[in-house]
């Protein structure tokens, strides 16, 4: 109950019936949706901007923010509900494509089509500069514009947390600090399986994946790839505006026969979808050594108090090849804060206002101090290094992740060059970006279910023959793309090992 | 006051396969102040009638008319008739006192010392008093049948409706209210329509008594006249208990005769048959069948065997089979016969009915030819009847 | 009367009869594991003050016995869920409570004039309110939500209650009972000179106890823990009740495991115990209401 | 046997409605009792035209549209959306799901609850305590009931099953309950068949009903206890049994969304996707409200069609007694 | 073959306050093929006894000895007997056949086409061979009166044991089943068991009636006996219909005599009662209250005012009032008195009975004093019945 002091902050959820408080002096009173964070300070972090906005610049304004807080599960039920009943909320968090299909669609079709608006109509580009290149220029690569701010970052393909203590008990020696590649990996976990340590058996090793048939699943094939020197996922888009997939040309199928195709003792295995439908949400929890593929947690924080060593350490890489560049800045999903058009009952001018003041390096900054996650803002991170963080910040680690994340972002440029030299009928965007993205959200998120269809296919097989697997989930996914009224799709990228697969270091 | 007409009331229920005519144009007219009971077998359409009268059901076609004034448009309670129900149908959340003043409350402005008043009078009369703040589930089934008396009694109503009040009560009680509830109706002086298929309270409690079968009227008059002079077989077989036994016998040589006996008719009875066909139904009472010293001397007489004796303190009963019929003999109480000895009976001239074998209707009553009124209007009715 | 062979056990003192209670027990005993055991849990991992987690092997049984949690959630001390839970606890009752009223009062009325009274339309409009029993509720979601925001529903009290009130069960029930009611008391008030609803008010419903119990619980416990409704139709967490606030305790990257087990021993032991010290009456109203063998 | 309840409230309807036509106003019988009627069910039917009457509606006509989250409603295309559905294997996936849900789920739970309103009859010490735990599940939120069940039992990592079964012995590896499409439609339906406290309840109270004469009939007629269950007492739940079949049928469904909902999500590989989770998915997931609408309508006339079928018998057996 | 002996047999339920004794060290001894009749007011546990006899029930103490064998540990399928319920209790899902034969099927490894022979043989018995194929709710009263009754005969029992088994016929159909049921029993020999609360049956059905009262016997005896000479008061008052008319009297004087009238004692009478305390209850059926012409000459003749008349056709009962009690006197069918009317009637000493008030032990009997040996067996079971 640690921070318990700004709870009160930003009127969260006191207000009960609404919106009575400040009607009378011409107050304009916005609804903020969002789940509340998994962790305590990140909440007060949110609630204490949403107090500071309301006091200050919402005031002079006449503005004022009320945060209204969904169970995560049910968000998108309650946001799409309003959306289709024309009473969307102001603002909300958004996996953005879940609200609308982009896939070849122009930025002007967007925006006469989808709920939300374009943010960048209504921020300056001062206040953009401040985000890093790589979160925005995604958003243009898939919008043709900035739908909206990007408040979480995170590392892919993931963290690798171990048990330093089972680590020795298993008499492996020094704890890897470079490079290890996967078969090291599994020797270990073989290793570390079954022996004592902080009072209890190490069994097997944990991954953490949810959600069978999300359309998140989409990234997920995608993002392992990349521990094998693929930069581009599953795909990309061509100069002509076909889009090729990669997926099944991709070096990554011998990652997965490597990283997954064995099933580990008692069952653990590191294949995602063998796990519960709920994530596991703590590494410790299912094995000594844990791997969190997306990095909403750039800290570790423990359930119960972790009274043994832990630290993080590198993923492992195909062939321990330290070339290969592991880890990408940026949420695999895109999560923003955007805001509603009129016509479905939002109010973008004022959401705007907010979204402005909420992300500014500066809040960002402080969110960060209190909640000790990583956030995809240069500005805060030039303030952190000039002002320093907090002794949260230090206990939890929150800056070493920061500073990889930092890390990758600045790698975003040469990995770009890369790409296009690798793929060289690549479209870029105007400023030069390549763009990488694939229709996901094409035929209503139904790619979500072929991806999702073949790894689960590959779970209950045992992952064998990934290859084929991947072919048809690659077939399945273009044949949507073909089908799709909007898109084309580039026939000849069709099939395994087509396009040539292209991988190395960069 | 409650002189009560029934205009040929008709009412039928259900439509194609499952219609019914439930009470079949009848037609009685009831004098203020009678006691008028229905009766007849289950289904026969008595408590259809009932309900028509009280405004529970609507007839179909025919009109009642209370005192010169229609009342077939009425709503139940602008009728001033108060009913009991077989199963009492007391309020059961109600005290006695409640049930019995709700009526009043409902329909009048009667202050509550008037109403009181009146509970208080019809209490003491029921011999409820001791009762009045009960619920019927702590009153036993007599108690809750005063209450329910009480209730319509209060109502000081023109006409009570009985739709089998007594028949869920035990043997004994039945006969104790019987008797109470004929005293009451005796005091009270008001008109009653009283259903039931017990013939014992068919036979004493009212003044007349209308007997229906089929939703037909197959006889109506004083109880007497019904089991002296039935009107049909049905009334005659229906009225009285044990039953009367009847014999399908044959008109011939001046006797009517089965296989086992043969009755000698006297010239008027033999005249009176001669216009019918020749086959009858013989119906005679199982009392007045002789037995004994007189059976011996009579000229008809002959020989049984008896099957069991039922002596019943009062009275004996024996139980024997002839003429194709099982019988039932009453004899004297004192009697000696036992089951399997032979007895010398004969059915008397004098007690005999007969019916036409078809038409079930009576052409002798009790020896004497029945006068021309019955059959004409009972022809109608058994053929109907029929159908 | 029960004699002894109105059972189906032999006599309890004999050594057949022993084996074959043993063997009862037995029975009920691996049953009642699986369907209290997993509650059992539930409230075991309630009281483990310093929270849980899903450790291989599980640990079931708590060190030490803590109501923290409990503490915490009624107090709205959690991660996920900032707001106390009294509040939620609080709304449950009023929608439970308002939901039971209104449907005891409407679906008593429909169901007496379903049972008694013969009105065109009659069969047809008996049979729609029969249908609403099968209507996947999914569907109703958005135009429910456009309809009632036309008339300032959402996000009220009254608007969570409403779709509560439209289920065909009520009436159905009612209408069973009801025909199994004798009519000659309805007869008598007639007489007595009471108005249609008269007889309804006065006769009927005094005897429909048993019924009113029966439909007054099924319905309470239903909207208690009803949750789609509020989900959709409390726009703001204030108007929660129970188990959409127990949505919260399972965050985007965590679950709070052991103040998400409190919170549901707070929102099903009521229910328990009403379902228990009630269930007498609405056994009746079940014997009663016709559906016996 | 003969005259089933509907044809029996007819006539005593129509027998009521005689009541009913002294008219002071000008009106006939049956329109004073039509409006008497109406004036009763008013309440009821307005709040049922209010709450769903137009919600259904639209829902229904947007089944005829292709609609989606931002386009509602959208154009009119027929039958367009149930050609789809026909067409769309998840959907008969899913209506086999359904099937397999209730035909394993409605016995179990028959068996469950008869067997156990059998034994409680019998006063065994102890009763009180079996009849709470057995209430325990429908007491609560299905969706508790599920949560609980994928963390006690089915999980992988504090599955309290695996670890019994290893601890037993009788698995050497954890079973993926819920994530192995062997295992996760069974598994689903394990977790359901243990709400059958209601219909437990409704079996005592119609075990009470039963005369005790005939039990002890058949005691003198030498019948040993699995007689008297068999021939006796079972067959003459029977009506008792079609009530629970039929309330159960609509149940299954929607007990069938909260396991989905929790469990599976529908995985693995669609093998545990109910139609009711289905109209969830493709409204709020893929914004298909148009397909959505379809499902759900097909869904309610399977249910309806199947209960209809069911309902027939039930009421044409209703009462042995009286 | 079928002999039975209750021997002490006690039946107590309950606990503390609910405790019951409701059958109270019953002895009793039943021969091979007698037809007895248990007969008492309701609760006096006639059921209890009948339940034990069939194993359904338990005694507290005492011993059922079936052929000379004890039987008390027996099943009730161990027992042989057959048992008819006054519900019938017929299986409401099976058909006739399936009723009647279902014992057989469960307790013997008879082959079908016997069971089908007997069954066959027990439905032709019973008249019910066009019903074999339908169930129960298909029948109406009586029939499924006649398959509970194949069905206790197919099993071929050494003892029928019935528990009312009419009560819940009307009554037509009761009269015709009572004489059904005494023919079948005549027929097959079987020793039965019969308890009913209906005195008619009572008196009518089997060789010897046993009266319960509270759990106790009060007396045991054919029909004739126990109506002519009743034990004691509770029996005099149970058996006969219309009841014994009772008057609290006084001796003196050689009479017995209350304010409205005095019964002249003949020295056999007064000396009966000389030792004993001066007050007494007088007894005297309806039908022995001398009227018309012979109370004219009787000396003691007093004249009373008739209140009800009721003529049942073939008998006629007044009711009026005198001695301190409402009197029935059963007058001929053909008598002309009406309501009001005063009539002249006697009571002839040679018909009463009399009672000692306290006990209620039976002194006189029918004018002549009561054997010794009543008394004193009957004295304790009034005294326990007092405690
Ligand atoms: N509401 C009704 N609908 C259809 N038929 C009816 C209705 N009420 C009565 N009947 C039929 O009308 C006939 C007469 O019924 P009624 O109840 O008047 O008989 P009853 O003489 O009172 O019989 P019981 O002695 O059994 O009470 C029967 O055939 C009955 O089935
Ligand atoms: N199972 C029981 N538990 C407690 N008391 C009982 C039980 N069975 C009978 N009794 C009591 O024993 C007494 C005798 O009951 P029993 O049923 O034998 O009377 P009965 O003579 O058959 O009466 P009825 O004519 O009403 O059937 C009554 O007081 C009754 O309440
Ligand atoms: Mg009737
Ligand atoms: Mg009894």
């Amino acid at each position: 109950a640690g921070g318990g002091g700004s709870n009160d902050g930003g009127g969260s959820d006191s207000g009960g019936e609404g919106t009575t408080t400040g009607d009378s002096d011409d107050v304009t009173t916005i609804e903020l949706w969002r789940w509340p964070h998994s962790t305590e300070p990140s909440n007060a972090g949110e609630d204490e901007i949403v107090k500071l906005f309301n006091e200050g610049p919402g005031a002079e304004q006449g503005i004022r923010v009320k945060q209204v807080k969904n169970p995560f599960g049910d968000h998108q039920t309650k946001v799409k509900t309003a959306i289709g009943s024309k009473s969307a909320p102001d603002i909300a968090w958004t996996f953005t494509e879940q609200y609308y299909d982009t896939a070849g669609k122009d930025r002007s079709t967007i925006e006469s089509e989808a709920p939300y608006v374009y943010i960048d109509d209504y921020v300056s580009d001062d206040w953009l500069g401040d985000f890093y290149e790589k979160e925005l220029s995604d958003q243009r690569a898939q919008f043709g514009g900035i739908v909206g701010a990007p408040f979480v970052s995170g590392l892919q393909p993931g963290l690798m947390y171990l048990n330093v203590d089972a680590w020795e008990a298993a008499g492996l020696g020094e704890v890897p600090t470079d490079s290890w590649s996967y078969e090291e990996y599994l020797e270990a976990v073989e290793a570390m399986h079954g022996v004592e340590a902080n009072g209890s058996t190490v069994s097997g090793v944990g991954i953490g994946l949810k959600d069978a048939t999300s359309s998140e699943w989409s990234n997920f094939p995608g993002t392992i790839g990349v521990t094998a020197g693929s930069l581009i996922g599953n795909g990309y888009r061509r100069e002509d505006d076909s889009y090729a997939l990669t997926m099944a040309s991709d070096p990554e199928l011998e990652a997965w026969n490597e990283m997954f195709g064995k099933p580990l003792a008692n069952g653990w295995t590191n294949n995602p979808l063998s796990y519960d439908y709920l994530e596991t949400q703590e590494p410790f929890v299912g094995g000594q050594i844990g791997l969190l593929h997306h990095a909403t947690f750039s800290r570790v924080q423990f359930g119960q108090e972790a009274d043994f060593n832990w630290t993080i350490i590198p993923y492992p890489t195909k062939g321990g090849n330290e070339n290969y560049s592991v880890y990408s800045a940026g949420l695999g999903v895109l999560v923003t804060m955007t805001a509603f058009k009129e016509e479905v009952g939002g109010n973008p001018e004022a959401a705007a206002e907010f979204i402005k003041f909420r992300n500014n390096a500066r809040n960002q900054y402080r969110w960060f101090n209190t909640s000790s996650q990583a956030i995809p803002n240069k500005g805060a991170y030039e303030l952190m290094n000039s002002e320093g963080v907090s002794d949260f910040v230090e206990e939890t680690g929150g800056k070493d992740i920061m500073d990889r994340a930092d890390t990758a972002y600045s790698e975003y440029e040469s990995v770009r060059e890369a790409i296009k030299s690798r793929y060289p009928d690549i479209k870029t965007t105007e400023d030069g970006a390549p763009v990488t993205n694939v229709p996901t959200g094409i035929a209503s998120g139904r790619v979500g279910e072929a991806l999702g269809g073949m790894l689960q296919r590959l779970a209950q097989n045992g992952n064998s023959n990934p290859k084929e697997a991947y072919t048809q989930a690659e077939g399945q996914w273009a044949d949507l793309i073909v089908q799709a009224d909007d898109t084309e799709f580039a026939e000849e990228s069709r099939g395994y090992n087509k396009p040539e697969p292209k991988a190395g270091p960069i | 006051m409650g002189q009560l007409a029934l205009e040929h009331i008709t009412k039928e229920f259900g439509e194609g396969e499952n219609h019914v005519v439930a009470v079949d144009d009848l037609d009685i007219e009831i004098e203020d102040g009678e006691f008028l009971i229905l009766v007849g077998p289950s289904g026969c359409g008595k408590s259809t009638t009932l309900r028509m009268i009280a405004g529970l059901e609507q007839p179909t076609s025919g009109d009642i008319v209370l005192d010169g004034a229609p009342v077939t448009q009425r709503k139940p309670k602008d009728r001033n008739m108060a009913m009991v129900f077989q199963s009492y149908a007391l309020y059961p959340h109600m005290t006695a006192r409640e049930n019995m003043s709700f009526g009043l409350k409902m329909t009048t402005e009667m202050p509550a010392d008037e109403i009181d008043e009146r509970v208080r009078n019809a209490s003491e009369l029921m011999g409820i008093e001791g009762l009045l703040e009960k619920k019927p589930g702590e009153l036993s089934g007599g108690q809750q049948q005063r209450v329910a008396l009480g209730r319509a009694i209060v109502r000081d109503p023109e006409v009570f409706l009985m739709d089998e009040p007594l028949s869920n009560l035990d043997a004994k009680l039945r006969t104790t209210m019987r008797t109470e509830l004929q005293d009451l109706q005796q005091d009270l002086d008001v008109t009653t329509i009283y259903v039931t298929h017990d013939q014992t309270e068919a036979m004493t409690m009212g003044d007349r008594i209308a007997i229906l079968n089929d939703g037909e009227l197959q006889q109506i008059g004083t109880p007497a006249e019904c089991y002296q002079e039935p009107a049909n077989q049905f009334v005659a077989g229906f009225i009285g208990s044990p039953s009367m036994n009847f014999f399908d016998v044959a008109l011939g040589g001046g006797e009517l005769s089965t296989d086992d006996f043969a009755v000698t008719l006297p010239e008027s009875i033999e005249s009176a048959l001669a216009g019918h066909n020749s086959e009858f139904v013989l119906g005679i009472r199982p009392e007045e069948i002789l037995s004994g010293e007189e059976a011996v001397e009579h000229p008809d007489s002959f020989s049984v065997e008896v099957n069991v004796v039922e002596p019943l303190g009062d009275v004996t009963y024996l139980y024997t089979e002839f003429g194709g019929s099982e019988v039932t003999i009453s004899v004297d109480r004192n009697t000696e016969i036992k089951p399997g000895d032979q007895v010398t009976i004969a059915l008397p001239a004098a007690e005999i009915h007969v019916f036409d074998r078809e038409t079930g209707n009576s052409i002798v009553t009790r020896g004497e030819p029945t006068d021309e009124e019955y059959p004409a209007e009972d022809l109608t009715a058994s053929e109907t009847t029929e159908a | 009367m029960s004699g002894t062979h109105d059972t189906i056990f032999e006599e309890p003192d004999t050594t057949q009869g022993r084996l074959e209670r043993l063997g009862a027990h037995a029975y009920l005993i691996v049953i009642a594991l699986l369907t209290a055991g997993p509650y059992l849990i539930m409230v075991s991992i309630s009281l483990m003050g310093n929270g849980w987690n899903p450790v291989v092997p599980p640990k079931l049984i708590p060190e030490a016995v803590s109501l923290q949690n409990y503490i915490d959630v009624w107090a709205g001390q959690t991660a996920l869920l900032d707001q106390p839970f009294s509040g939620f606890f609080i709304n449950s009752l009023i929608y439970a409570v308002g939901a039971t009223l209104t449907v005891l009062v409407v679906d008593t009325l429909a169901g007496y004039a379903f049972a008694r009274l013969e009105f065109a339309g009659r069969d047809i409009s008996f049979l729609a309110v029969i249908a609403t029993l099968m209507i996947s509720p999914m569907i109703l979601f958005v135009p429910l939500y456009t309809w009632f925001n036309q008339f300032g529903l959402v996000n009220t009290r009254i608007g969570v209650i409403l779709p509560h009130t439209f289920t065909g069960f009520g009436v159905f029930l009612m209408r069973q009972f009801i025909k199994t009611l004798p009519s000659d008391l309805e007869d008598a008030a007639l007489i007595d000179g009471c108005s249609r609803f008269g007889v309804f008010w006065r006769v009927v419903i005094p005897m429909m106890k048993p019924a009113l119990v029966t439909l007054g619980i099924i319905t309470f416990i239903t909207v208690w823990n009803s949750f789609l409704w509020p989900l959709v139709l409390a726009r703001d967490s204030a108007l929660y009740n129970l188990p959409v606030a127990l949505g919260f305790f399972q965050g985007r990257t965590s679950t709070l495991w052991a103040p998400l087990m409190a919170a549901t021993a707070i929102t099903l032991v009521p229910m328990v115990i009403l379902f228990i010290s009630m269930q007498k009456y609405y056994v009746r109203g079940f014997t009663i209401g016709g559906i016996k063998g | 046997m003969t005259s089933d309840s509907e044809s029996e409230s007819a006539i005593y309807a129509s027998e009521r409605s005689d009541t009913r036509s002294f008219s002071l106003d000008s009106l006939s019988l049956s329109q004073q009792e039509s409006i008497e009627g109406w004036l009763f069910v008013l309440p009821k039917l307005a709040i049922l035209l209010f709450v769903i009457g137009f919600p259904m509606a639209f829902g229904i006509y947007l089944s005829f549209t292709e609609s989606t989250l931002l386009n509602l409603p959208g154009e009119f295309v027929g039958l367009e959306n149930y050609q789809w559905l026909v067409n769309y294997p998840v959907w008969w996936t899913s209506v086999k799901n359904v099937l397999i849900m209730s035909a394993v789920k409605i016995p179990t739970n028959i068996f469950f609850s008869f067997t156990a309103a059998l034994l409680l009859r019998e006063k065994l010490k102890g009763s009180n305590l079996y009849r709470i735990a057995f209430i325990v599940p429908v007491a609560g939120p299905p969706v508790i009931w599920a949560i609980v069940w994928r963390l006690m039992l089915f999980s992988n990592e504090g599955g309290i099953a695996n670890a019994i079964l290893l601890e037993l012995g009788a698995i050497s590896q954890y079973i993926p309950f819920l994530t192995n499409v062997t295992y996760a439609l069974p598994s689903v339906i394990m977790s359901q068949i243990w709400s059958f406290g209601l219909s437990m309840l409704i079996y005592m109270a119609a075990l009470s009903g039963l005369p005790s004469s005939v039990m002890e009939s058949a005691s003198m007629d030498g019948a040993n206890k699995y007689q008297k269950v068999r021939y006796i007492i079972w067959p003459l739940m029977k009506p008792t049994t079609l009530f629970l079949v039929v309330i159960q049928l609509i149940e299954v469904t929607k007990v069938g969304f909260a396991s989905v909902f929790v469990m599976t999500g529908g995985g693995p590989l669609n093998s545990t996707m109910v139609p009711s989770f289905l109209v969830y998915e493709l409204a709020f997931r893929y914004n298909e409200f148009g397909h959505a609408s379809a499902v759900a309508v097909g869904m309610f006339l399977i249910t309806a069609f199947i209960a209809l079928v069911l309902y027939k018998p039930l009421q044409s057996n209703a009462e042995y007694y009286q």
